[in-house]
């Protein structure tokens, strides 16, 4: 079981699927910490990353990616913007074939979450991005390692996703909108590891199918 | 809540044509704001940008004196990076472009990322970060940008339109930063147009103290108070981080949807503890300048002035948002 | 309600402080506010006054090309005949004075009042009646003073600054007058200091039409719509008592909550609707004029130009609501 | 049982009791049909009226009466202080004697009635200060005539101008703030009125003790 570009194209159409469906819980986190706005912003850039990849015909899982990551630094903005976009644009870059093996792709998302950290210098424990994605990434690569086929591997990146979301609740944020916040951002699960749990789950029920 | 919009999904659209039909000297094109003259060869130009929603920064700075190009993004989300390159370009006169930043994750990456992309234009950014409700530490992503964004983006603008080359500008633009402070405290949340419901909910009784500028809720509450009190906190905060001495140019700043009348209230409490401190008020702003929308409340914004900053102050600027001299 | 004040006893003289206080060219005397420089010999006197609350109106009006002094009264209460005839002598150089009155009872009675008293001065009142919601008839009392008030102040104040003969001035004054014409639709209602409660309540279905500007009901209720839809609304009401034609002044108003993003959708469709009757916006205003204090909502006023009134609205005045040319 | 000084210093001051005791029913008035500043309006004024009286002595009813006026002129602004400051003024020029009879008082009050109704145009039935100011004469003087004494007039005179305040209620204003309301202005008591009827009930009041 290997990733080809119909499967990329499944995954990218599906989160954009799952953040329209959740934007309003992304906002409304955002609004206890942020600015009220990821979900919107999340919402408006799949939107247009959807009607980009339909325009074209892609080749390469790389290709896929890395259209969506330019199309979301066009049209999110924020923080998010950036980073999901530059973490797709990394992905893509390294998974220039038309079809991947799950540690490719593992390989793919590790420069994603570089390239997240590269740019926005976040480490695990500041209530971001990073710590959904960071555990998602691990339980991934201990799945291939037990064993795992890419379904299997997928959905324990998911799990983990959603586990490090859920931690980021009780974390003082330091990155992002949420640290002006200090100890008041406690108590809040961060938007944007949501909407890492959210990318995460839709790569294991596209893998699933 | 009630807006005077036609979709929310259009409202920087249709707000930006607004603009540039009530301002002739503007013009915009794929969601950014330019004078319509265009670039002046030999002058630096001046780009900003940052979400919309807090009119009249930055679309409303644009003109002779102040910036080049503003890139507005959506409602409290920065601009991508596709905007800053392509005002950065158009503004380009050949002697550099002078990028103006609020230190703010966004609106950090996205101009990092356009400031990437043009590379055929040599480029200097200056970071704005004057709010002291917010620490500047390894625990937070700095002070946030504000009201001294004002006062960046006027003198550097003057200085530009005098001129000077790039560093120069860059280099006063910053110590214009270096020397400005603002706090903030909300009476109400602001509500955004594509939520239709307010940010937070804030008790009749209490303020929010430190409150940014995109319905962040601040760092604590505190019950409500006279003007006085109210004026006091706040400059006390500012006080606190930038002794007042000396001749100041004091920003009163509404967010929105206080009364002007209330504003200058505030302001005339301001002024009191200013002389109280024994500095003088030389310049002064009261009003809407960098707005939450339709937040109640206000911010006050100090720079300590020298000569070539009340001088670059005092230039002519013409904009719809600040304008004498012209 | 919260408000950004001591004591509600005290706000208006609080804010007044906290104007001359950012406006050293303003001097604030037993509740006037003056020109500091005082009367200029020679030069025909412009007096306005009304109620407080709807700043800049009137206090922030006065300065070079506009009024030489304003009587605010206490909140949307006429000031009393003793403020205007104080603010009369003063600023008389011997060329006579312009009272500039809003069309309400209590205004005229006041300003008729003191000119009574103050026979010494050679007096002419302009009466600004623009405000389309009311009939002109027996059975009101006539067409309110609104939006046109700027227009009438920035005119008649540059043509005496010009040195025109007080029955010059007043002519022109009431021809400004007799050209515009305004609308005005309330989202919400405001909150007066003294009693910290709305003075309606208006359904988050329902928007106030030809709404006052003391947050006086207006003449009917009508469903929320769109920017386009209520922009249409109020140019309806206008074109049809005064028919948009050639060049125009326009502005759009905010009533003083309304974000500026806001107004400037609005004023988008005010100029479409312009050009779709063949006229022309030849000058505009957006921004925060003619205010009830918090109130959400807009008003649009239009004035038809000629050549002489668009020389007088471009002259330089230099206050702290309108500034341009100096 | 005539009036002298003290009784017209009485009442004024009976007068800035009732209106501060009723400020926000007037206020609350005002809100419906106007803007909401009636009772603030009259408080300030007879708050500065006592104030002013207390000052000084005073040897007539005159004198009181028309510093009543003077003082209400200079400090209540809106329609309501040219009108019930001339009319106070009128009345005190008219009574210029340390006691005045029910008949001439009757005289006094009419001159300031016609001049609520020289300054401000309004005629009975417009929703205004007349319409209770009107009926409390008439029925001053139908009292005089039937033989009351000063306090069966003034009590007649209260009854009134209570009367004449209620038949403001369906009105439709076409004077003043409430006249740009229209048919709208229906259905709503005019403040204005209410506080004349506050006069003649404290002038019934003191004329009683
Ligand atoms: N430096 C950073 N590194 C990683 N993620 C970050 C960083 N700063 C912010 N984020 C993420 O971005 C999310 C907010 O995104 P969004 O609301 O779209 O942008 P903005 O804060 O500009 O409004 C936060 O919840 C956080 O997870
Ligand atoms: N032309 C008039 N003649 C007599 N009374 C009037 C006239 N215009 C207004 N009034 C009275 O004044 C009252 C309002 O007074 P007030 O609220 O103090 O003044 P304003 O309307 O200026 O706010 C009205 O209720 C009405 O009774
Ligand atoms: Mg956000
Ligand atoms: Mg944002
Ligand atoms: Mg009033
Ligand atoms: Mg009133």
């Amino acid at each position: 079981t290997h990733v080809d570009t119909d499967t990329a194209l499944a995954w990218v159409r599906a989160i954009a699927e799952s953040v329209a469906a959740h934007a309003d819980q992304l906002t409304r986190l955002d609004a206890a910490i942020g600015d009220a706005d990821h979900g919107i912003n999340m919402r408006r850039g799949f939107t247009a990353v959807v009607a980009a990849l339909d325009a074209a015909r892609w080749s390469t899982v790389g290709e896929v990616l890395t259209k969506t990551g330019t199309t979301l630094v066009s049209t999110v903005g924020g923080a998010s913007g950036p980073l999901y976009g530059s973490a797709f644009r990394a992905a893509g870059k390294a998974l220039a074939s038309p079809e991947v093996s799950p540690e490719e792709l593992l390989a793919g998302l590790t420069a994603g979450l570089e390239a997240v950290q590269r740019l926005g210098t976040a480490e695990p424990g500041d209530k971001t991005i990073v710590d959904a994605y960071r555990p998602a990434l691990d339980a991934f690569e201990a799945a291939l390692r037990d064993g795992a086929d890419l379904a299997g591997a997928a959905r324990a990146a998911a799990d983990g996703a959603e586990a490090g979301m859920r931690d980021t609740t009780p974390m003082v944020a330091r990155k992002g909108r949420a640290s002006y916040l200090g100890p008041r951002s406690q108590g809040h699960q961060d938007p944007g590891a949501t909407s890492t749990a959210l990318i995460f789950r839709a790569l294991a029920e596209v893998a699933d199918r | 809540m009630k807006k005077l919009i036609n979709d929310p999904g259009a409202v920087v659209e249709d707000a930006l044509n607004g603009l540039v039909a009530a301002h002739p000297s503007l013009a915009v094109r794929d969601r950014v704001v330019y004078r319509a003259a265009g670039p002046r060869p030999g002058k630096v130009g001046l780009v900003s940008g940052g979400g919309s929603g807090h009119e009249p920064l930055h679309a409303g700075f644009v003109g002779h004196g102040m910036l080049d190009a503003a890139c507005p993004g959506e409602v409290f989300t920065s601009p991508v990076p596709d905007q800053i390159v392509a005002a950065t370009a158009a503004v380009d006169g050949g002697a550099g472009v002078l990028h103006v930043v609020k230190n703010y994750t966004g609106d950090v990456l996205n101009f990092e990322m356009a400031a990437e992309l043009a590379e055929d234009v040599e480029i200097v950014s200056v970071l704005v970060n004057d709010d002291v409700a917010v620490q500047d530490s390894l625990y937070t992503a700095g002070r946030r940008g504000t009201g001294a964004t004002v006062f960046v983006e006027k003198i550097a603008g003057a200085l530009a339109e005098e001129g000077a080359p790039l560093a120069e500008v860059a280099r006063v633009a910053s110590e214009v930063n270096a020397r400005s402070r603002s706090f903030g405290i909300a009476l109400t949340s602001c509500t955004t147009p594509a939520s239709g419901k307010p940010t937070f909910e804030l008790p009749e009784s209490d303020v929010e103290l430190g409150v940014g500028i995109h319905g962040e809720p601040g760092r604590q509450r505190a019950p409500m108070a006279s003007a006085r009190e109210l004026a006091a906190l706040a400059m006390e905060a500012v006080h606190g981080d930038l002794p007042l001495e000396g001749d100041l140019l004091v920003m009163v700043n509404g967010m929105g949807g206080t009364p002007l009348m209330e504003l200058y209230v505030v302001f005339a409490e301001v002024a009191a503890y200013v002389r109280g401190k024994g500095a003088r008020v030389a310049r002064s702003l009261v009003g809407n300048y960098v707005t939450s929308l339709d937040m109640q409340g206000f911010s006050v914004t100090v720079c300590r002035l020298d000569d070539t900053l009340t001088r670059l102050w005092d230039a002519p600027v013409e904009t719809p948002g600040l304008r004498w001299g012209r």
